[in-house]
């Protein structure tokens, strides 16, 4: 096992670009390269030591084995774990935009919260979230046909707006509410909300949300028949027929708007 | 009385908008329109403001009537007052949520701020 | 400067393969020079490239690029050295068209498709590109006043508004895009053939084609009409093409070239009845090109991967948008011209797009002459330019295509003759298909060739022809033109291994053709009535201002101008 | 003297049938232009001399200690934001777009607070559209959806919808049907045939129905969407069907209520479903008349058309994140160019107080709030007035605006030029 820990040496104004921290960049670098790792802040090149400091084990290591503990405050820190295939990324604060974005494989838990693009364009591995989470959990680039294809995200807390959109596959479960728009272009993943949310399932055209609290129903969606399920009756919705969706939509029953 | 307040551009609006320290501007964007219920409900007559609070902030303006809005919508003009009251958050889009914003609305005798004092202090103002 | 020991193809002066030194003063050819010296001894070295078919500037492209975010992240490299950032895949940003092109040792590249009206967009952004010299092709196929005097039989008033129009735009040549299908669009519907009346204006795509193929060789222009068959895109639209190609072989050109230059001839020569049975027209396309002489084609060479199509051709490219469900960008021009933008990928899998590719490359092994045959992708609908090098080895190479054609769908052999076809390209013809015959084919009297007086645009190649056989070292030769040792642009060393050097501004072509006063003035009580009924500008703001060509290099044409002698 | 056929620089209309009479290099009259375009071309007060601020107050300063000033702020800011730019010319756009990449800024357009949720929308759908003479020689049913033209562009029904007459619309307003979706009646809606009223908050819900009645699965949708009964909705579709050519112009109602870009994105789905029925484009009322030029000119010099950030010397876009709001909701940008707009009037408040944390650079014509927040005030020509220039109308076509009377005060090309000059003079200073 090879662990890190990495800490910031003091507040971030200007947001922190850290693509370098992942676990597949760390696994092969002794804890000096570590420190001169290339770090943005703005339009300034740094080393990582000049914002952080970097502790931890000094040989190399494989992907898997890596762990990486990140110790206060990051949610002005991006891109954490950009890309990793495998291995550790422990946020024992909150974590800044674009966390895990393009991630394969490996684990990233975060206690805190999460800022917008959790996930962004996921491929595989696993993201979990104690806290809240921002817009766009497991959603796509701007004018992308796809967004998140495969791996799982479960926040704790609630989400943002546009949670999943352009979902091509792979799973997101969020315990409480989610903002507007969950499941956009939903094209074959699956979303689970806990609590409630507003229009879900846009252009949605295969996949699955369920949805246990409150959520406004698009006209483009038919009510099929209620079903039983976890001991809970649920309304069942077929839909988006405007692009002849055939996406299912579950919301508990006793609870839409 | 509740409210849902949305902004956007007036006639008078746009033709003092490259002079937005005149009095015309001031006059032009400092009001609130509301339909005639709740001009009427409000007990707002001449010479009565009106004061609109959110989370985000409060404005004094000048009420009128407006017979194209229904009840429990209020229209202002795009512009420093109208954005007293919108938040910062944009949704993940980059664009603010300029209309469709809650708003409490009640008569008050406070009067309408002029543009200087709206943005008085505000220079590397640290609270 | 001279250019030492080099293996030079510059077929237009007769040289194939000869080791020479070239001498190069002032920006031109020159017989002799002092002055910095380059060793190229033993190297391929060409003519700058000429590409005469590329959509690279204005509102289509733009349109591309702001509907594809996802695109202009793909090919992004930071800014260093001389160079500002470079964006996009299929739709580069302006920097990255010169730049990318420069790499590959290409100096001239002509825009493919300008309406009138918007040809001031056109020319800010050739403006804004560096190093290339330009010109921009501009649109008449659907326009008012064009189908109105062919309708009248008014031959001489619509050479005076091709004059006039080509003024207005700064535009080089007359460009034909499915003719009267782009109006028909205006209510949503389309022409069906060559003789389908267009709806409200009582003339055929036919008469609109002679019409401005006779008055383009009326004003003697350098360039032929360049025409976008109908029914592009259409299982079984070969017919068309041939019906059109018969229809203008009588008519006598105005310079000694070609009557018409067919743009992207591979999405014209579609057989079969539906994509089901779709099958490869290009040997009877080919037969056409080399028993008749009146026409010259580009490829339009489709390639696997991503692609954006951009054309005039709104109702063709709806028509993608339906089958694909990719978003579809539509744009009416009022008076002139419509357009269409939609994103597409072509897959080895997919038996459509291995017929489509094999088309190309059929086309340009099947015809004989290469001084009728254009390399082009017509970027980005086959393929983004930066792939020609991959174009050009297939060309050169059958062990190369038999290879591809076996990663493609198993049913390929039986819709193209392109397995069975031995015929390898050699350096000698892809000089001509790539510099010399774009220069003749677009008029261009100092491009394509390095005789004396030439401009000095030069490229050469990390490669030497004496030693390599491009059949089987296909690899190396793609390697060697996606980055030349040396591009050389008027004189100035701009591309060296593939790092930019230096980025000059470029001239951009136009034509100004006389007419006589007497149909300008008739011609002037039409647009008149037009711009004060149905336009939504004035005329005095319609026409590019010469603000907008800071650089420009003005071809003399016109009614009077005498026949230029034949080109070298 | 007479300047005819010159273009008003005022709203997106781009009118280019402006006649002004110029004496002695003074604006005399304006003929044809609305009222709008008549305050602006006719002239307001304007700031006198470049200031910097000093202990809080405004202190009249050199043009060359302006520029140097800003330089200064540009080139030790971490992350500078370059706003604006929707009302100046395509001429001083390219010349800022060169500073933020030299600076390593973000450059945002005042689409960030109008139309950027409309290229959000058409970055998902693409934009089936037209030019606006396309419009008035065809179109015999008209849309205005959330937006007002009778206030924001009023020569707009004049010059090229509504009430124009053109080669197949020859009874001009007589042969339209004009249609007004809103959550209000306004001036437009005057002037409509009809007029369907909408809750707040529910275009995407009302689109969405419009899409299953537009293609028979009406069935589906419930009763009363968005607090319009199912048959007026039914209506609506019916008459979108029954157009030989329709038309959609869409405003500000739709791209700032809530859904922002996904109400768009939907209108844009519904306008091409309606092209396999009929003949339908659709126009994003673009407000300032140059808010197209930055759009077109950013996208052909970086890719992208707003929220564009170089801070890593090449251009990274994503709205949410790189546009001018949110930089400044998180706090993240130590510095501001403002030109050519007035930040501190559009923005919500709160992005306005960031704004007052940081150094601001003004370039403008005019006194304004963003002139009582800024630090350096550097007052330049008005575009399109006195300077020349290329600008974008809503329908992407580009006119060249004329220069109508002299001027002693720098044209906003001149300006960046000169702090574009200071910048490279004193990073090469500091490298030496």
């Amino acid at each position: 096992m090879k662990t890190i820990t990495i800490t910031p040496l003091k507040a971030f104004e200007i947001s922190v670009e850290a693509e370098n921290i992942s676990p597949d960049k760390l696994a092969p670098l002794t804890l000096s390269q570590i420190r001169s790792l290339e770090i943005w802040q703005g339009n300034r090149k740094r080393k990582l030591s000049d914002l952080f400091r970097a502790e931890g084990d000094d040989d190399p290591a494989k992907a898997e084995d890596v762990t990486i503990t990140l110790r206060g405050d990051f949610s002005r820190v991006k891109r954490i774990g950009e890309g990793m295939t495998a291995g550790r990324v422990e946020v024992e604060g909150s974590v800044g935009m674009h966390a895990g974005n393009n991630m394969k494989g490996g684990l990233l838990s975060v206690r805190g919260d999460a800022e917008d693009w959790l996930g962004r364009e996921m491929r595989g591995g696993r993201i979990t979230v104690g806290g809240n989470a921002g817009n766009y959990v497991g959603a796509g680039y701007r004018g992308e046909k796809c967004g998140m294809r495969g791996g799982e995200i479960e926040v704790g807390g609630s989400a943002g707006n546009y949670l999943g959109e352009h979902l091509c596959g792979g799973s997101i479960h969020v315990h409480g509410d989610a903002g507007d728009f969950p499941g956009a272009a939903n094209q074959g993943g699956t979303i689970f909300i806990g609590g409630s949310t507003y229009l879900p399932g846009a252009e949605m055209t295969k996949g699955t949300i369920t949805v246990k609290g409150k959520a406004r129903i698009l006209p483009g969606y038919q009510k099929i028949e209620t079903v039983a399920m976890d001991g809970e009756d649920w309304q069942k919705y077929a839909g988006d027929l405007v692009e002849n969706g055939k996406g299912e939509l579950f919301v508990r029953v006793g609870s839409s708007l | 009385m509740k409210a849902i307040m949305i902004s956007g551009r007036t006639l008078a609006q746009g033709a003092g908008c490259e002079c937005k320290m005149s009095p015309d501007f001031l006059k032009a964007v400092s009001v609130c329109h509301l339909s005639r219920e709740d001009y009427s409900s409000l007990g707002l007559s001449e010479g009565k403001n009106v004061l609109l609070k959110n989370d985000f902030g409060q404005a004094v303006l000048t009420p009128k009537v407006d017979a194209g809005l229904r009840q429990g919508m209020v229209f202002i003009p795009m512009g420093p007052w109208a954005n007293v009251l919108v938040g910062p958050d944009t949704g993940g889009c980059g664009t603010p949520h300029f209309k469709g914003v809650e708003v409490d609305v009640d008569a008050t005798d406070a009067p309408v701020r002029n543009i200087r004092d709206l943005f008085r202090g505000l220079w590397r103002a640290t609270a | 400067m001279i250019i030492k020991g080099g293996i030079v193809y510059d077929p237009a002066n007769d040289v194939f393969g000869e080791e020479m030194d070239l001498c190069v003063n002032e920006g031109r050819i020159v017989e002799d020079a002092k002055g910095e010296e380059i060793d190229a001894r033993g190297l391929l070295v060409m003519p700058g490239g000429v590409d005469a078919h590329s959509h690279i500037a204005g509102t289509k492209v733009n349109t591309g690029r702001i509907m594809r975010p996802d695109d202009a992240r793909l090919g992004i490299e930071p800014r260093s050295g001389v160079c500002r950032p470079s964006t996009g895949y299929t739709v580069p940003n302006c920097y990255a068209m010169g730049y990318r092109y420069a790499r590959m040792g290409y100096t001239t590249v002509f825009e493919a498709a300008t309406p009138i009206i918007e040809a001031r967009h056109t020319h800010e952004e050739l403006e804004e590109i560096p190093i290339l010299d330009k010109g921009a092709l501009t649109l008449f196929g659907n326009n008012w006043e064009v189908m109105e005097c062919v309708r009248d039989k008014d031959i001489s008033k619509l050479a005076a508004y091709v004059a006039w129009g080509l003024r207005s735009a700064r535009g080089y040549g007359v460009k034909i895009v499915n003719p009267g299908g782009g109006e028909a669009w205006g209510f949503g519907s389309n022409v069906k053939s060559l003789n389908d009346p267009v709806p409200s204006f009582d003339v055929t795509p036919a008469e609109i084609i002679a019409g401005l193929a006779r008055a383009n060789e009326m004003l003697h222009l350098p360039h032929s009409i360049h025409l976008h068959f109908n029914n592009l895109g259409k299982p079984g639209n070969y017919t068309t093409a041939l019906e059109t190609l018969e229809l203008l072989k009588d008519i006598k050109p105005g310079r000694m070239r070609q009557v018409v230059h067919v743009a992207h001839m591979q999405f014209s020569a579609y057989g079969g009845t539906s994509w089901r049975d779709f099958e490869s027209k290009a040997p009877v396309i080919a037969d056409y090109f080399n028993s008749h002489n009146h026409a010259t084609m580009d490829l339009g060479q489709l390639l696997f991967g991503s692609a954006t199509t951009m054309t005039a051709d709104a109702p063709l490219e709806y028509g993608n948008a339906r089958l694909t469900h990719n978003k579809w960008s539509n744009h009416d021009i009022e008076l002139e011209e419509s357009s269409g933008v939609v994103p597409m990928v072509y897959f080895r899998k997919m038996l459509v797009n291995a017929v489509q590719w094999a088309i190309g490359l059929e086309l340009a092994l099947l015809t004989r002459d290469p001084w009728k045959v254009l390399m082009t992708t017509d970027h980005p609908n086959g393929s983004p330019f930066i792939n020609y090098p991959e174009v050009i080895a297939l060309l050169m190479s059958k062990p190369k295509r038999d290879a591809e054609m076996a990663t493609l769908h198993e049913q390929l052999p039986k819709r193209t003759s392109l397995g069975g076809i031995e015929r390898e390209l050699d350096w000698t013809q892809i000089a001509i298909m790539t510099r010399a015959a774009p220069a003749r084919i677009l008029g261009l009297e100092d491009k394509g060739h390095l005789g004396p007086g030439a401009d000095a645009d030069i490229s050469i190649y990390n490669l030497r022809p004496e030693e390599v056989d491009p059949s089987q070292d296909h690899v190396l030769v793609k390697k060697a033109l996606a980055a030349a040792k040396y591009t050389i642009k008027s004189g100035i060393v701009v591309s060296q291994e593939g790092q930019i050097l230096a980025t000059p501004e470029g001239k951009t072509f136009w034509v100004d053709a006389g007419v006589p006063q007497a149909d300008m003035d008739r011609l002037m009580v039409d647009l008149q009535e037009k711009f004060e009924k149905y336009y939504s500008v004035r005329l005095s703001n319609y026409a590019v201002q010469d603000a907008y060509v800071p650089n420009p290099k003005v071809i003399r044409a016109g009614i009077k101008v005498e026949p230029m002698k034949e080109v070298a | 003297m007479i300047v005819e056929d010159a273009i008003c620089s005022f709203c997106g209309c781009l009118c280019d049938d402006i006649n002004v009479e110029v004496e002695e290099s003074k604006i005399k009259r304006v003929k044809h232009a609305c009222r709008l375009g008549s305050s602006k071309i006719l002239g307001h007060s304007r700031i006198k001399a470049p200031m910097i601020r000093r202990d809080g107050e405004l202190m009249e300063v050199s043009y060359q200690e302006a520029y140097d000033r800003a330089a200064e702020i540009l080139l030790h800011a971490q992350k500078p934001l370059l706003y604006g730019w929707a009302s100046t010319v395509c001429e001083a756009q390219k010349k800022g777009i060169l500073l933020a990449e030299e600076v390593g800024g973000v450059l945002d357009s005042t689409a960030t607070v109008c139309h950027g949720p409309s290229v959000i929308g058409i970055e998902e759908k693409g934009l089936p559209g037209a030019t606006l003479g396309q419009v008035k020689n065809r179109a015999d049913t008209i849309v205005f959806w959330g937006c007002n033209p009778a206030e924001a562009h009023p020569r707009h029904s004049l010059r090229y919808s509504s009430n124009v007459c053109g080669r197949f619309t020859p009874e001009g307003r007589e042969g339209r049907k004009i249609i007004v979706v809103d959550v209000r009646e306004t001036r437009t809606s005057k002037n409509a045939d009809e007029t369907v009223i909408i809750q707040p908050g529910t275009d995407y819900e009302v689109i969405s129905a419009l899409r299953m009645l537009v293609v028979g699965k009406g069935d589906v949708v419930p009763d009363e969407v968005g607090g319009v009964p199912k048959a007026e909705l039914d209506g609506l579709a019916k008459m979108l069907l029954a157009a030989r050519f329709g038309t959609v112009f869409f405003g500000l109602g739709i791209t700032h209520s809530r859904g922002r870009y996904k109400n768009i994105d939907n209108a844009l789905s519904l306008v091409a479903e309606l092209n396999s029925h009929t003949k339908f484009v659709i126009m994003p009322m673009r407000g300032h008349y140059n808010v197209g030029g930055i759009g077109q000119a950013l996208a052909w010099s970086s890719g992208f058309p707003m929220s564009v950030d170089f801070t890593r010397n090449a251009p990274y876009f994503n709205p949410g994140e790189t546009a001018a709001c949110d930089l400044l909701a998180k706090a993240d940008t130590d510095a501001a160019l403002i030109i050519a707009a007035d930040a501190a009037s559009n923005f919500p408040r709160a992005a306005v107080k960031a704004l007052a944390k940081i150094p601001v650079i003004q370039i403008d014509p005019y006194e304004n709030p963003t002139t009582l927040i800024a630090e350096v005030v550097i007052p330049s020509a008005i575009a399109g007035i006195e300077v020349a220039g290329t600008a974008y109308r809503m329908d992407g076509l580009a006119l060249r605006m004329r220069k109508l009377v002299d001027t002693s005060y720098p044209s906003d090309e001149e300006i960046l030029s000169h702090i574009l000059e200071s910048v490279r003079r004193m990073r090469a200073g500091e490298g030496a």
